[in-house]
């Protein structure tokens, strides 16, 4: 019986087949289902393609401006919400004028009843103009399908061929309306196509070295990329482009020139490397970085790669003794915890093993919203006996999930965090994270901490008021009185006597 | 006196917008609902984004359902997805009011919402029984995306409900109906405080005061579903064309209540939303006008506190500063009026919307400005960041939206409004009534304090 | 769990005191009594210091009349002084009380207080008739200046006020006395609203909150003499021995309540102050103890929103941080437990006073603390200077007279407590209940976002 | 009868002889009785000696360390609340290493019972050396007595002295406890005496030149000086030293080798320029540079005592031709209306012409705390006829000025401002200013700017709550109407047409 309905779910039977719960003796096929339309009129926790290809793959881009083809409201949401830092530098050593541009703007075109009835292709183009004009210091121009815009057909690869030309860079438009596929997913999937079909190869790098690397499927929330650039850097390893971490739209351009491709998150941008591999015969190898033993494991087999495991091995072991003491205070602290992963998609498998090898905790729930087969075999492989493993989990399940399994602490988006917080269970952001970067060995312990934090937030021993309590100041004198430092660092015995 | 020059957007993208569209205002009109729960009809983009952004502003759950609309809906329309989203969330979490709010996907399908709800709760009587089902309201919302702005949507979904669910009258119920507009759980609050202080019952269409700031006590959280405290009740809802008047605080925000004095001769009173101290008197003159209350010490003694605050600060460190103010079009012409009572310069006012009451309201403030005020309508942030790069102010009111414009500029931002995810509890401090000014006058003016007396401290020290 | 480190100045001198002297005690409580005037005797300076330190503070005027010692007195004795003080005071103002307060030239010169007044008494009887005479009280003060602070002032203040007007009991008056310390407007009113909400009545001894935050309202202000709103009655203080028990907020401030309970049998019940949520559970207990009510949901809830904002804050953007703690013993002494609650580190609280009650409270707060808390006693603002400058924290909450060591040290400052008179309307936004500590962590995770994330914004975007 | 008792003074008749109205046939000798006690429990606005000699005198001084041998109180209340600016140049081309040093540090010598009984002179020694070891980099130790140490008698001189041999800097005590003389006036007097006694005459400036004042009297309020300061550079004057805004200690112990002393604050300050002229033969002038008129006048005097007249012309001309259309526009705002002003003593006599002649303003009452015999000379001179000029009006005194005189505005101190505003009568601050400084040509337009935005501080208009007001829409349509302008700056008028 690896499959449960969940008691909330008795009017829809149908997500029974979602929810599996690992059983060792299990065949490796029985996983939940995954990557199908939700239940109508369920709170899910998913969202669109449009999201999916804007919020995840392009929003990074540092040097491009995003022209969504939509009604107002896909635009407001569509502006950088993600915490994508980037840095102001571009490959060929200029510096965009305008901090953190791919945070700040956004484009849009608006779209109003007439243009609903009359097409919006001449509004399209007209904004694209503009954006040309309002900030010509970008390299490219992304533009966007949605529902509006795939549902009256406006034939936007014309309007972006026709403005490439016209205005002499790059116009690229996006194809994924948000109702397109069950999931995001759809959307990275888009983002993947559009960018390889339309991008690689089309330019050459300015210099390259025996050590390029493509770092894909990397986004730099919260400076995740800054720490593994750093590692890079220092192992010998030149990152010839990221996908899609604080890169440059040029970056993209000139992927094919790569040595290797390392995938980082392999559901989003597992695709490009594909592509890639298939078209210029550029390796990939699928690489995780959360974790210290992940971290070091896999840092070593991209060294490896290069015949650079000296320096690797140098790295490791001097980060390792750094963060030994803080990872053994929260190990201390957390051991035996328990934790539900409710996670876009692979931090599922990412994190499980390392909170349990590092920090003693357990994992009794783990949950997606979009991923799909490959990825929920390797979740099966990396949680423990009897962990729920739940696909597209909605709010009434959520509740029944905390309710029976029970977790010291949840990881998941914000949607989640405060309806956990009012059943009175803490939550860390793990989507965008609370207090990041989560990756690397340093990073690893910003999450420790934000853990620690969060479990061990005074708060939850005060959930409730109490209408006795023992007599506190009798109690905490006694208790007290073995504390008290007897002589204060700073002050001569006699004088606090004085006072006490 | 001065005049204001009215100036429409010149481009035609939009550039990030001060307002987003219809969907988002109906399912803030319906999570003010006792049991209320948004469905919305579109792709799950709809539902999520709105989530996302109720949650970084009010730092609270925000349960939003969906119909989940993909290709296949798009070939053959939404008739299956909102009758099986109609029939599962009402049996799953047994709400009382279900506000079934169209997109831009389900309108441009051509979904007959009406019709499939008859449906719906026709499946749903086969299901649990009619009486039960009879309790679950099913409202449909008509909020096309392309249409207006969020503020809009508001205004339908106010007018939807109260036109789906006010009852035939019958006995005055001696209270006031207020419609609070797209504001915060503080300023609710704040409204019922002062009609606290007069005596007088409200029903508020709707109230998400206790819904989005509710209190972490899991031995009386409602679970399975989870439900927030508070919310106006459906039978407050019933009994709204009862009342004895219906005030709209926002202008943009007066369907609802004109519908309720066409249909039921409940009077109207729209706008202007009561901040400062002309807009608060006013607001207490329609009290009065529709109770026949007297106004109290009490509220009269708070109006004192705010004056006392004016005169003391205002012509001191205010007067004659120039401000750009930005957002709802209905707060933006509040604060607008407010800062003019302080004698400072509302120079630049700056809104995505371009609905007439705004600008007539603008036009009245103008009048009581000392210079010129710039009233940008259909208008973007990027529009306002380039006017403020020609012509600085010494600050900027608004959302956090524009945050990183106020920084390029080194302007510094009074955030008020929705929304702001930048700061801690600002969902809990109101802005309108005598309170509500008293706040937004310190807010403004430790603002200054801490920008521009940081070099001449000694200026502060009495 | 940690250690508290107790460690004095070690400097004979003062460098920038954190405590004023006693006067300034005494006058802050008689101020809060409806038409009572402090008389300071002593000279001109004992007076306008402090009424000009009061109108900075609150932005409010301060009556307070000086018996204008001079040379003449030094030799002579202030004899002629206090008695033809009372007298005009008296007669020209018609106060309920007078409170005859000492300072160091009169204690030194020896002047007999309570015998002076006895002479003036009498006179008083001559001039304006027995009846009349019997109506004001003249209540002597003794608050020497060279002895302890202005907090054993404003707590001899209070005790000479219950010792020389509380009546001998009748029936009990089914009422809860509260001594607030020297607490701002704010607070007293937030400590009022939880007591409406249980349906307590309350005898505040003495009620600062509308005397020094009162309304601009002249059509109903009472001048020729101009007396604010509001303030404890006399006729409440003469019945505070009918009470069902005293709460003396701040633990410098039980005097009165002790002479109630020893003198009258009201039992006492003295700080800590409630910041924050066990303190604030604590005073609840004590409420309910005392009245034998129970704390009802609106009461609850309340709190519930307070652990919300916990949940949602701390953890996140608090968690480790350290703090820097200086000022009011008692306010001091709340909030380093309050920044424990928050998983803050409270690395140093400084405080002026070397009284006993604080350090017992700071143990155990120190307790509570996940590392060593440094706690300065008889100190001052030089030292922690000093001391921050060789270990910084993260953070300094305190008054405004650390703003420019905050400033030097590029500390962020929290400003809390008396006096605060480099920003605007903080007298009027309570610090303590559950309300107050969420202001309190609001006003601390946005002095946190606004230094720590101004580079890192993207981190609030969610 | 130009003495008038107020009616709230019936009980004290004693006050009538303070109460003096202008009247023109009166012989000069007629002003109100002043410089004496006041009526023990009034509320008077007066401090005490100690405020008139650190608060005033002492406390601009931006290079020395003041320690007040008192208990806490008296160095609570004398930390740097003046809103005396200072700039951190030392005359020897060092800095001073805090920023505003002589506002942020005060230091006491914190007395206790057992010192009041067994005297304070041990802790005041102690202190003292403190003092020394604390700020090393002060030029000089100023220490105060107070109530307390006036009447246990410490003998602070000898201390003083003994301590400046020990030390090596001055090492200066003032004996100005607070109950010593009717007002702070009497600590004026000895902070003049005790400089010029202790100091002057003792160091030689680094160098001088034949344009050399002493610019006695001016303490810098809100940069006062600093408004002055630039004009006599532009003139070609050299201010050598002043007494005391801005100086070093040193500056004053060379006052007497200045060529011309200039007395701005003739209340707090001629004492000095008395005794230098004595025992120097330097002579002095007094100035007055409050308004345009005065300005202009008083520097071309000092000007012409140095033959620079043309210099000085040069700059009033432009000057004034600066100021003249804001001047015009405040004159236009503020003509005929009514105030009073209420200060320490000499702005009684600065302020009521230049009002009247610059804005057209009437001065219907005068007073002040602590000024002399000749002090009223001059003001009963420079007001209007029916002025009512009141010595210490205590606050009942206040009320019914208000209510007899009708000011439209009180220039007062910061005790009175708010009970003003009670009353429903703005006020600005003249002793610390509200937005200085006032002083010179700018800084009258900031004295303009502060009453102007006082008057029209809206708020006066929405005093009370109107239970009815005539039809504000239907009126606000009618009167807008003519008031918008017809097409917006920026916008084509079809399109603004298309939104009304």
């Amino acid at each position: 019986m690896p499959y449960e309905l969940f008691e909330v779910d008795k009017e829809i039977p149908e997500r029974k087949n979602h929810t599996y719960v690992k059983d060792l003796a299990d065949p490796t096929g029985e996983i939940p289902k995954c990557n199908t339309k939700t239940v109508p009129g369920c709170m899910t926790e998913r969202g669109c393609a449009f999201a999916g290809v804007k919020g995840v793959i392009t929003g990074a881009v540092k040097d491009v401006v995003h022209v969504v083809h939509s009604p107002v409201g896909c635009t407001t949401y569509g502006c950088g919400s993600k915490r994508y830092p980037t840095s102001p530098d571009l490959p060929n050593g200029d510096k965009i004028p305008v901090d953190q541009f791919n945070l700040k703007y956004i484009m849009g075109t608006d779209l109003k009843e007439s243009d609903v009835v009359f097409g919006g292709m001449k509004k399209l183009r007209q904004s694209i103009l503009e954006a040309a004009k309002e900030f010509p210091f970008v390299t490219a121009i992304y533009t966007y399908a949605t529902c509006t815009t795939g549902l009256i057909g406006d034939d936007m690869d014309a309007v972006a061929k026709e403005l490439s030309e016209e205005i002499g860079k790059d116009v690229i438009a996006f194809n994924a309306p948000g109702f397109s596929g069950p999931t995001q997913s759809k959307g990275h999937h888009v983002g993947n196509f559009t960018l390889f079909n339309k991008l690689v190869g089309t330019k050459e790098p300015p210099e390259t070295t025996p050590y390029d690397i493509n770092l894909i499927g990397e986004y730099n929330i919260d400076g995740d990329l800054w720490v593994l650039q750093k590692y890079f850097e220092e192992i010998g390893i030149n990152i010839l482009s990221t996908f899609t971490g604080d890169c440059s739209h040029d970056e993209i351009c000139w992927m094919h020139r790569a040595k290797l491709s390392l995938v980082r998150c392999q559901r989003s941008a597992t695709y490009i490397a594909d592509l890639i591999e298939e078209k210029y015969n550029i390796p990939y190898i699928k690489v995780d970085f959360f974790g210290p033993k992940y971290c070091a494991e896999n840092l070593m087999a991209v060294a490896k790669h290069f015949g650079l495991e000296e320096n690797a091995q140098k790295l490791i072991d001097r980060e390792m003794a750094k963060i030994q003491p803080k990872l053994d205070f929260y190990r201390e602290k957390l051991e035996g915890k328990t934790l539900w992963v409710f996670s876009g998609g692979p931090k599922n498998w990412h994190l499980p093993e390392p909170l349990k090898e590092h920090l003693g905790m357990e994992t009794v729930a783990v949950s997606t919203m979009f991923e799909h087969e490959d990825g929920y075999e390797k979740i099966k492989e990396r949680v423990g006996e009897g962990t729920v493993i739940v696909d597209d989990p909605n709010s009434l399940e959520l509740e029944e999930i905390i309710d029976v399994y029970k977790p010291d602490i949840i990881l998941s988006g914000i949607k989640e965090k405060y309806i956990a917080h009012k059943l009175g269970v803490p939550c860390v952001l793990i989507h965008s994270y609370e207090n990041g970067p989560y990756m690397g060995f340093e990073g690893f312990l910003n999450l420790a901490q934000d853990i620690y934090a969060s479990i061990y937030n005074p708060v939850w021993n005060m959930l409730e008021f109490e209408e006795t309590i023992e007599d506190e100041e009798e109690t905490s004198k006694e208790e007290v009185k073995g504390k008290i430092s007897e002589t204060g660092t700073n002050v001569p015995k006699a004088k606090e006597e004085e006072v006490l | 006196m001065s005049c204001a020059n009215v100036m429409k957007r010149d481009r035609t993208a939009v550039i990030n917008p001060l307002v987003t569209c219809q969907p988002m205002g109906a399912m803030y009109a319906v999570a003010g609902i006792r049991r209320g729960l948004p469905l919305v009809h579109g792709s799950q983009g709809c539902s999520t984004f709105v989530r996302y952004s109720f949650s970084r502003h009010f730092r609270e759950p925000s349960e939003i359902a969906v119909t989940s609309l993909h290709e296949d809906a798009a070939v053959f329309g939404g008739r299956k997805n909102l009758i099986s989203g109609i029939g599962n969330l009402a049996v799953r979490f047994k709400p009382s009011v279900i506000g079934a709010i169209s997109t831009c996907s389900s309108e441009i399908i051509g979904d007959d919402m009406e019709g499939f709800i008859k449906i719906a709760k026709e499946e749903l009587k086969q299901k649990i029984g009619e009486e039960k089902a009879e309790k679950i309201k099913i409202v449909p919302i008509s909020t096309p995306s392309f249409v207006e702005t969020h503020f809009k949507g508001y205004d339908n979904g106010i007018n939807a409900l109260v036109n789906n669910l006010a009852q035939d009258p019958e006995d005055s119920n001696e209270k006031v109906n207020i419609i609070p507009g797209i504001v915060n759980p503080g300023d609710i609050r704040e409204i019922k405080h002062i009609m606290g202080l007069m005596g007088i019952d409200g029903i508020i269409l709707t109230d998400i005061s206790d819904p989005f700031d509710s209190p972490l006590r899991p031995s009386t959280t409602e679970t399975r579903p989870f439900y927030p405290k508070g919310g106006t009740t459906l039978e407050e809802i019933e009994d709204s064309s009862n009342s004895l008047g219906t005030i709209a605080l926002c202008g943009y925000a007066g369907s609802g209540a004109l519908s309720l004095e066409k249909k039921y001769e409940v009077p109207a009173a729209v706008g202007p939303i009561p901040i400062g101290v002309k807009n608060t008197d006013n607001f207490l003159r329609n009290l009065k006008k529709f109770t026949d209350t007297e106004i109290p010490d009490s509220v009269l003694d708070e109006r004192g506190l705010l004056i006392d605050s004016m005169a003391d600060l205002a012509s001191r460190y205010l007067f004659g500063r120039k401000v750009a103010i930005f957002g709802d079009p209905a707060i933006s012409a509040g604060i607008a009026r407010f800062v003019c009572e302080l004698g400072m310069i509302p120079s630049v006012v700056c809104t995505g919307v371009e609905n007439p009451e705004f600008v007539s309201e603008m036009k009245k403030v103008a009048k009581e400005s000392d210079e010129p005020v710039d009233v940008m309508i259909g208008s973007d942030l990027r529009a306002l960041e380039v006017k403020l790069e020609e012509e600085p102010v010494e600050m900027m009111i608004g959302h956090s939206d524009g945050r990183l414009f106020a920084k390029h500029l080194d302007i510094p931002l009074v955030r008020v409004g929705y929304p702001v995810y930048d700061r801690a509890g600002y969902h809990r401090v109101p802005i309108v009534g005598y309170n509500g000014s008293v706040n937004l006058i310190d807010r403004i003016t430790n603002t200054v304090f801490d920008k521009y007396y940081a070099d001449e401290h000694w200026k502060l020290q009495q």
